[in-house]
């Protein structure tokens, strides 16, 4: 057998990073947990240095057939560790001095790491205990800090998360019962001669779990409540970081396990997919609230990233496109999700009239992320939906395309209704100022996300490059 | 005694567990629910290693991780009730809706 | 053998959700999940029944507790009825039924590949030891994460509350007095 | 580029340059203005001689394959004399008129302008240069009949002239399109004829079509009617030997063009006739001198079309600068008096001359010319053009006649009310127009002198003696000349008509009334333009602009609905309204918004609900579907 | 050379982010114009240097997104040569003209110098996604300009009508783009490499989808009729200086995308349906006259010009790609006139909306019936309008006669029946702009006395005659002597007849 922890560096080391954060965190005193801030820092800045030193290698199989390292392994790492990083740098004023700060730290370490797992597990058993993994954490950030909303947010999102888990385990069940396996690489030569309908059940049962951690349709009424209760940081945290691992599992799966004459998944992803943008937009419409409506345009993000899973075999652009959109998509959302962690007053779309005058710089980074998430140009997801729109239209899901379009100029709509305020004069009756700015860290994070969005676009061309290569 | 009836029992527990996690307001009863459908799980399990792939040993590793994730969505969900409990006295979900639409 | 486990398991999920006390449910339950496990080892799986059939028990006598401690009918005894939109839940869990049902006839399910092997114990420890560690390492992981958030969403009180903010206080301040540190 | 070419570019560009100056550099220069002015003009009057003899051709390329050419040639070289030298007797007229009054820089420029465009027009040898100067002539007379703009009625009447010549020239843009079509590349007026068919018949139209509406000929003739609301000077120099002269030119300059065509020729010919007999009766109708002096004009014009169409070049051309001579010098009385007494009406003229004897006489040699009465100058050229109508077509020849009696009538009638004794109670009629100073600049005189020499003696040029050389300078050598009998027929014409008129005074005409007012009234052609054309027109567009903003827009909007229900929503926000914005559709998109939203009910278990029977129905379709 | 052209306004944007606010308007103000003068002499440099017979000038290509087929690639020929020019020329003039522009300087200059960047960018660049970036930018900046400077609130709903609108074009074109990248093997959007494999040679329907696309995404910006109805709103709430750019540059960006992507990429799609485009542009051109004819606001008025304007155009292109009886001059003509034409309407409409934001500016209305005889008090501000009316109604003399006559001369070989009536179209732009002088400037004296209109009805100050004549006295010198443009534009326009005929 071939139990290599090499590979691994990278999970091991945010392994042990929670366990020290826990352990020291336990010993410190309340106003020095900031210690525990700074293991968790080191801890994804090492695993990240372990990601490049492993990128370089060839894929490799660890632990029998059940963990892959390939280009999408080492992608979702690498976003996975900077997105934490950046929610770190998010929550910092929000949970400094507070009597649980350490273990706050420590859950999103292991959320992180359950997210990683998603990404790189070959086996349906691995693929579910990474998913207890991802999600157990992101239960307990939700009701955090314990207020009435809070704690409503945990609890809708802990009930999704349990139910559709047992649909996940109940399809691998089936999955293993026609497929003799819960290897990938067993399953993929399996299904093929297996009983279709089973496979089906399967592999929907199967999906709902993922779809639950990617925030998708129909998997996504958790999206909007747990955005709006929990805290901005965790709202950032939840509904960037677990998308990734689900979609990257979600692509692994499906490419590697089920051979589409078994099931046509390419067209079940794509309803998903039209599915999700559709609705998601649709209800983004007429938000007022910003979180409510940053969650809903989330689910309609989701939809352009199936999109990519869905020719992930028929266009060769596929899988590159998805895992671009991905490391975009995390920039431009936390950037978003900054600005408003950083106005922790502006609740709704009208508090926001005036910033430009009074934050230029934030309303600065709310503009390239509110049209980055359109897709304008030169923002990362711009390249990435440039790359999707090839692929699909490649793929032959013209029709998808043209959904995407008008989804597309739909999502407009709400976010210039966001921007517009932005450039007005601000009302001089307003009593109570809304747009007051918390400490400044999470300044530091919208202006770092927005400028690697930028980034993303402009110099795309020096990382697409690297998320060429085939899944093992 | 077949695979088949098996099966039959396992879906029965499954859909009696569904019907349960829909139709329960007391959170706990629908953690019930959620326990009776993997409890459904379970059963399919032993009886599909049992009469397709007793040579692969996933059939039983499902058994021991449907154990240990009811034993950990059990403990969550207590903790969850006993936060809900805490912060606004209640735990019923249809009393925790202040979040919608 | 099969049949009076399976009555057993079927009857009493069908009456948690018949009873009108939750200590009644959580019996009922039990005796479902101990049927289950008996099952299993009518399956061959002798080991798994019996871990299956433990660690019920033991959780269901927690949940009992745990009603008890802080469900709003003391003993969990009172009668109670809590149910919401009950047609629409039968009628789904129906359908799933019967669809399950039919699709479990319809199916022609692949044949055994191989003959159960000696020792089935021993084929699970070589599992879990070889291709599955990882899954359990995640596992383990993710009862780890489960200490921890547990007590994060369930504990009011903290180690801060109990030494003080820099944990230098000493003896502890505890609501009830006692317990180590003395 | 040769000499030869610098000069010619030389000429134009004196005038347009010149004038371009004045009329930018505005105020600033009014007190010079006059002098530049008339020095410009003079200049230019000596550049035209000298071309006239040195005949320079100059080409410069423009557009692809097409170049910009001028030159002189024998045909250009009278019409450059005289219209630099009409020019020159104007702006030295009008001196008196201008100096001091509302900025006459602007007024020398654009005159400059105008004779500069006229020049180009006259010089042009490719449809595009003659294009570009007919088109500025054209802008240029809009500023000067609306010279006097703060008056609405001037402009509207301005507005009328540019707008009616324009959309004659239509016609020439066509053309320029139908000749490169029919082969003809470089676009060179000589080459036209060649351009092959159907292509020709194109062409012809549009020329024919662009000269009709410049030369004001029936049916375009009322525009002229309406630039009367100019100032005298502006219609002195628009009249004689520039803008309506144009027309003619233009079909005299092309009348191989009319020939290749065929039918180019009888159309032209019939026209130029109509007209000729048409607008003198119309001229006679008239009560005010400068509408009279007007039709006259349309008439005077359709007898060079009508021999531009029945090819007597040289008749035609001899017609166009006599006429010039005499019109400037009609039009320059006519303004004398309008400026001195404040008025144009016929009647309240009674006896104007004989209180400004020299206008007087002046005008009456302009009048005996204009009524074609022998020994002046327009009795020989007519004659010179109808022999070769009569060559022709006898009937034409008698149209033209009758058009010569007529011509007589509205002369001498002219003649008759400014020679009646002065009656006391004159001063009346006075100053309707503007007050008057009562007073004739002796400045004015000077010009009135000359062209009145002119307009007796330009006869000369149907003396055999020169009308061969110039007729052969003109390629026209074979056109035939009049004979004795012809002569003596037109001028016994003449006399009967003039003794005739005179006699008549200013009884009405036995006509009935109804018949009166429609000649009176021009033939009532603008309020048919207006009813057929530009009510219309106005009609549509403003049904469109409707249309525009209730259909279009809105059913755009409703496609984006959603966008402006996006658009109220942000009006929400600042408290401002854009219901005109939300339109249709927003509504439905809202509708749409709340179904979408309506899942989140944040009831659990109503998602778990959805999402059960959501992945069942998936897993369900999937089962089949493969 | 034209990267730094490109992008210096960009540059000289970020060095004005870090100056403070509070810093006084003028130097914000003069940083913006020294700037766009150090631009315009570097595109006059460009221009000595290039010289038409050799394609494209000044070319740099340098791979962006190799993977995906994309890469910065610029250069400049005989179609986008002029237009640079003329974005060069036209935002100078705004900048001098916006001299007294007192709200939020820094953001507005910081705005339209990368605007400026923008504009450039799109008209140089040699790659479709770099031209589709630039394209989305230019609505982007465009959004800020009439949202934040517009007049009042309602500037908000067209600025979002304006969004929504060209948006939804953008996205069909870059469908359309990537329609034709796919075609390509390798998969590349480079508009040289496109142009000369010609990957859609003979993909019926495909290229017909494909054409679809981008031609609908250029007519919403062009905009032609049925799809321009953004543009009224967008120029009436405007402010004038956006309003320039809008109709100077930026609508170019749709009819140089025909004849700069559409035409030479489809040739044969391109000729298939030549006739819908003369139709579109028939259409345009009398539905946009007939409209402005009826309108009462002078720039509503001047916008829906615009449309009749830039039908001329669409049918110029479209008239080149029938072969039937015309020959080459006949097409290259009409080619050279419709680029021609897109400079000559940059100048003019660029001044005339200039001079509209004038009439704002003292009358705060541009409601023509509020006005009379303000040549009386104004007659630079008259004589200025004047010019640029008549050039703009195609007078000889003025560019857009030059323009106007190689449209109609190139496209009626052709397109016959359509040139014949769209030749109507100049007679309709000649009557509805006399009306609006009359009503304007002629007749009694008479302007409104509302409340914060200057009392003293002041004639052009120095900045707006050093931003309008220039203009103007550009279009006279193109109108007289235009072989200096034409001597560019022709080999271009030559290049892509034999392309689209072959």
């Amino acid at each position: 057998m071939n139990e290599r922890l090499g590979p691994l560096v990278p999970e091991i080391v945010l392994a042990a990073g929670s366990v020290v954060g826990l352990l020291s965190g336990s010993w410190l005193p309340r106003r020095r947990q900031w210690v525990v801030r700074l293991i968790t820092a080191a801890a994804c800045l090492a695993a990240l240095a372990a990601t490049g030193i492993a990128a370089a290698q060839a894929p490799t199989v660890d632990f029998g057939t059940s963990y892959v390292i390939d280009v999408a392994t080492n992608t979702v790492r690498v976003t996975v560790l900077a997105a934490t990083l950046l929610v770190v740098c998010l929550s910092i004023d929000a949970v400094a001095g507070h009597p649980r700060e350490s273990e706050f730290y420590v859950l999103l370490q292991l959320a992180a790491l359950g997210t990683i797992a998603l990404a790189g597990a070959n086996d349906l058993l691995l693929l579910f205990a990474a998913y207890l993994l991802a999600s157990i954490p992101g239960y307990a950030l939700a009701g955090f800090f314990k207020d009435a909303l809070g704690t409503e947010a945990a609890l809708k999102y802990y009930l999704m998360g349990a139910l559709l888990g047992v649909a996940m385990l109940t399809g691998i069940t089936l999955l293993y019962g026609v497929g003799r396996s819960t290897s990938y690489t067993v399953l993929r030569t399996a299904l093929a001669s297996a009983p279709h309908g089973v496979a089906a059940v399967g592999v929907v049962a199967v999906l709902a779990g993922l779809l639950f951690k990617a925030g998708g349709v129909p998997a996504h009424f958790w999206v909007p409540d747990v955005t709006d209760g929990t805290s901005t940081p965790v709202a950032a945290f939840v509904t960037t970081v677990p998308k990734i691992g689900g979609l990257a599992a979600l692509l692994r799966l499906l490419t590697d396990a089920v051979p589409t004459n078994a099931v046509n998944w390419p067209l079940l992803v794509a309803i998903l997919a039209a599915a999700s943008m559709t609705l998601g937009n649709l209800a983004a419409f007429f938000q007022t609230s910003v979180k409510r409506l940053l969650a809903y345009s989330t689910v309609s993000q989701v939809g352009y990233l199936l999109m990519a899973v869905a020719v992930a075999t028929r266009s060769g652009l596929g899988i590159t496109s998805l895992l671009f959109y991905l490391l975009a998509y995390a920039a431009t959302n936390l950037g978003a999700f900054a600005v408003v962690a950083e106005l922790p007053q502006a609740r709704s779309l009208s508090d926001y009239r005036g910033l430009a005058r009074t934050h230029p710089g934030l309303a600065a980074v709310l503009v390239v992320c509110l049209l980055g998430l359109v897709g304008t140009p030169p923002t990362g997801v711009f390249l990435g939906k440039l790359e999707v729109f090839t692929a699909t239209i490649d793929g032959g899901y013209g029709w998808l395309a043209a959904v995407a379009v008008a989804n597309t100029v739909a999502s407009l709509f709400y976010y210039l209704r966001w921007l517009g305020p932005l450039f007005l004069s601000q009302q001089t009756d307003s009593a109570a100022e809304p747009l007051q700015t918390t400490g400044g860290w999470p300044a530091i994070g919208a202006y770092t996300a927005g400028a690697a969005s930028l980034t993303l676009g402009i110099a795309g061309g020096a990382v697409l490059p690297l998320l060429h290569g085939p899944l093992s | 005694m077949s695979l088949q009836l098996f099966l039959l029992l396992s879906a029965g527990l499954f859909s009696i567990g569904v019907y349960g996690a829909l139709s329960q307001q007391s959170i706990v009863m629908i953690m019930m629910g959620l326990e009776l459908m993997l409890n459904g799980v379970t059963l399919g399990a032993g009886a599909f290693w049992h009469y397709v792939a007793p040579g692969s040993s996933s059939g039983q590793v499902i058994v021991v991780v449907v154990v240990v994730a009811m034993a950990v969505e059990m403990a969550m969900g207590f903790a969850v009730t006993t936060a809900i409990f805490r912060a606004r006295d209640v735990d019923m979900v249809d009393m925790a809706a202040d979040l919608s639409r | 053998m099969f049949w009076v486990l399976a009555l057993l398991a079927a009857g009493g999920g069908f009456l948690v959700f018949r009873f009108d006390s939750m200590a009644r449910a959580t019996i009922a339950l039990l005796v479902s999940f101990v049927a289950t496990g008996g099952l299993l080892v009518v399956l061959g799986l002798g080991y798994l029944g019996v871990v299956v059939i433990l660690m019920m028990i033991m959780e269901m006598i927690i949940m009992a507790v745990f009603m008890v401690a802080y469900m709003m009918n003391p003993a969990g005894l009172m009668p109670m009825a809590m149910y919401h939109n009950k047609p629409a839940s039968l009628t789904i869990s129906i359908t799933t039924f019967v669809l399950l049902g039919g699709g479990i006839f319809l199916v022609r399910w692949p044949h055994r590949d191989s003959a159960p092997p000696a020792d089935p114990t021993l084929q699970l420890g070589m599992a879990l030891m070889g291709p599955q560690m990882l899954t359990m390492m995640t596992l383990g992981f993710a009862l780890f994460a489960t200490i921890v958030a547990t007590v994060v969403l369930a504990t009011h009180r903290g180690r801060y509350d109990r030494f003080g903010d820099d944990l230098l206080h000493r003896p502890a301040a505890d609501p009830v007095p006692g317990g180590v540190g003395r | 580029m040769s000499g030869g070419a610098a000069l010619v570019w030389l000429l134009l560009g004196v005038p347009l340059l010149g004038g371009a100056t004045l009329a930018v550099a505005g105020r600033a220069v009014d007190r010079v203005a006059p002098a530049i002015g008339v020095a410009v003009a003079a200049a230019a009057l000596v550049l035209g001689c000298v071309v006239a003899f040195t005949r320079p051709a100059g080409s410069a390329p423009l557009l692809v394959g097409i170049s910009a050419g001028a030159s002189v040639d024998g045909l250009s070289a009278l019409m450059v004399v005289t219209v630099t030298a009409v020019t020159l007797a104007v702006l030295v007229s009008s001196v008196a008129e201008f100096a001091g009054t509302a900025n006459p820089a602007r007024f020398y420029g654009l005159m400059l302008i105008f004779a500069g465009a006229m020049l180009l027009t006259v010089t042009a040898t490719t449809l595009v240069l003659l294009l570009m100067g007919w088109e500025v002539m054209g802008a240029t007379s809009y500023a000067l009949i609306g010279y006097w703009w703060h008056e609405p009625h001037r402009v509207t009447a301005a507005n009328t002239a540019f707008l009616t010549t324009r959309a004659a020239d239509l016609g020439l843009y066509v053309a320029a399109g139908a000749a490169l079509a029919g082969g003809v590349g470089d676009l060179r007026l000589a080459d036209l004829p060649g351009a092959s068919s159907p292509w020709l018949h194109v062409v012809t139209a549009g020329v024919v079509l662009a000269a009709l509406g410049k030369s004001a000929q029936l049916p375009f003739s009322f525009w002229l009617s309406r630039a009367m609301e100019g100032p005298s000077a502006v219609s002195a120099l628009l009249h004689s030997a520039s803008m309506v002269a144009a027309g003619a030119y233009l079909l005299l300059r092309t009348h191989p063009l009319l020939t290749a065509s065929g039918w180019g020729e009888p159309t032209v010919a019939g026209v130029g006739a109509t007209t000729a007999l048409v607008l003198g009766l119309v001229a006679v109708a008239q009560t005010d001198l400068k509408q009279l002096l007007a039709a006259s004009t349309c008439a005077q014009i359709g007898f060079m079309v009508l021999a531009a169409g029945a090819g007597a070049v040289a008749g035609g051309m001899m017609q166009l600068i006599a006429h010039a001579a005499v019109k400037s010098l009609l039009f320059l009385a006519a303004g004398a008096w309008l400026n001195a007494l404040g008025t144009k009406a016929l009647p309240a003229l009674r006896g104007a001359a004989r209180s400004y004897r020299v206008v007087g006489v002046t005008f009456t040699v302009g009048v005996v010319a204009l009524a074609g009465l022998p020994p002046a100058s327009l009795w020989l050229t007519k004659d010179e053009l109808l022999a070769g109508v009569l060559q022709r077509s006898p009937a034409l020849y008698a149209v033209g006649l009758a058009a010569a009696v007529v011509s007589a009538a509205y002369s001498i009638k002219a003649a008759w009310y400014v020679w009646r004794p002065l009656s006391p109670d004159a001063a009346d009629g006075y100053d309707t127009e503007r007050k008057g100073t009562r007073r004739v600049a002796p400045v004015v005189l000077a010009p009135l002198v000359v062209a009145a020499v002119f307009a007796a003696a330009l006869g000369v040029l149907a003396v055999p003696a020169i009308a061969q050389p110039m007729k052969r300078a003109l390629g026209a050598a074979a056109e035939p000349s009049s004979t004795w009998p012809e002569l003596a027929v037109s001028a016994a014409l003449a006399v009967g008509a003039s003794g005739l008129t005179w006699w008549w005074g200013d009884h009405r005409a036995p006509l009935p009334a109804p018949v009166q007012t429609v000649f009176t009234g021009w033939l009532g052609l603008e309020r048919a333009a207006h009813l057929l054309l530009v009510r219309p027109t106005f009609a549509l567009a403003g049904a469109l602009a409707a249309f525009d903003d209730q259909v279009l827009d809105r059913a755009v909007r409703d496609i984006a609905g959603s966008g402006t229900a996006l658009a109220r929503a942000a009006s929400r926000v600042d408290g401002q309204g854009l219901d005109q914005v939300v339109t249709g559709l927003a509504a439905g998109a809202r509708r749409l918004g709340r179904a979408a939203r309506r899942p989140q009910t944040g009831q659990l278990h109503t998602y778990y609900a959805q999402a059960a029977a959501a992945f069942a129905l998936l897993a369900l379709v999937f089962v089949f579907v493969r | 050379m034209l990267s730094a052209i490109v992008f210096l306004p960009a540059l000289a944007a970020l060095g004005l982010l870090a100056v403070p606010v509070r810093s006084p308007r003028a130097a914000f103000l003069w940083t913006w114009i020294c700037v766009s003068a150090v631009d315009l002499v570097l595109v006059v440099g460009a221009w000595i240097g290039y010289h038409p017979q050799d394609g494209f000038g000044w070319a740099e290509n340098i791979p962006w997104i190799p993977t995906a087929g994309v890469g910065y690639h610029v250069g400049v020929d005989g179609l986008s040569l002029p237009l640079v020019g003329l974005t060069a020329g036209l935002f100078l003039a705004v900048a001098v003209y916006s001299l007294r522009e007192t709200r939020q300087v820094k953001s507005y200059v910081c705005l339209f110098l990368v605007l400026q960047t923008v504009c450039l960018g799109l008209f140089v660049a040699l790659d479709l996604i770099l031209f589709f970036v630039f394209f989305d930018l230019s609505i982007v900046g465009m959004f800020f300009v009439i949202a934040g400077w517009g007049h009042g609130e309602r500037s908000r709903a067209a600025a979002t009508q304006f969004f929504l609108y060209t948006f939804i074009g953008s996205l069909a074109l870059l469908l359309g783009f990537i329609g034709l990248s796919l075609a390509a093997t390798p998969h590349t959007f480079d508009m040289v490499t496109l142009a000369r494999t010609q990957p859609l040679a003979g993909r019926g329907a495909y290229a017909g989808l494909v054409l679809l696309a981008v031609a609908l995404g250029l007519a919403v910006k062009t905009p032609t009729v049925p799809f321009h109805t953004w543009l009224p709103p967008a120029h009436t709430e405007a402010p004038a200086t956006g309003s320039a750019i809008l109709a100077g540059v930026l609508l170019k960006m749709g009819t140089y995308g025909f004849v700069r992507i559409a035409m030479p990429m489809l040739p044969g799609t391109w000729r298939r349906y030549a006739t819908v485009f003369v139709v579109v542009g028939v259409v345009s051109v009398i539905y946009g006259a007939l409209v402005a004819l009826a309108q009462t606001n002078f720039k509503r008025m001047i916008a829906y010009t615009s449309v009749n304007h830039m039908g001329y155009i669409l049918l110029a292109v479209g008239a080149a790609g029938i072969l039937a009886g015309t020959n080459g001059q006949a097409r290259a003509l009409a080619v050279t006139g419709a680029v021609t034409q897109m400079v000559s309407h940059g100048l003019l409409t660029g001044a005339l909306f200039l001079l509209s934001g004038v009439l704002y500016d003292r009358g705060h209305t541009y409601e023509m019936s509020s006005y009379s005889g303000l040549a009386a008090r104004t007659p630079v501000f008259a004589g200025a309008t004047a010019l640029a009316a008549f050039g703009s109604l195609g007078l000889p003399g003025l560019s857009g006669f030059i323009a106007e006559f190689q449209i109609f001369t190139g496209s009626l070989p052709s397109a016959t029946l359509g040139t014949a009536v769209a030749i109507l179209g100049i007679l309709l732009t000649a009557a509805l702009f006399l009306l609006a002088l009359q009503r304007l400037f002629l007749g009694p004296l008479r302007f409104p006395d509302a409340p914060g209109t200057p009392a003293l009805f002041s004639d052009l100050r120095a900045s707006e005659v050093a931003s309008v004549v220039p203009l103007l006295a550009l279009a006279v010198v193109i109108g007289i002597a235009p072989r200096f443009l034409l001597e560019v534009i022709e080999p271009a326009a030559g290049t892509l007849v034999r392309l689209v005929s072959r």
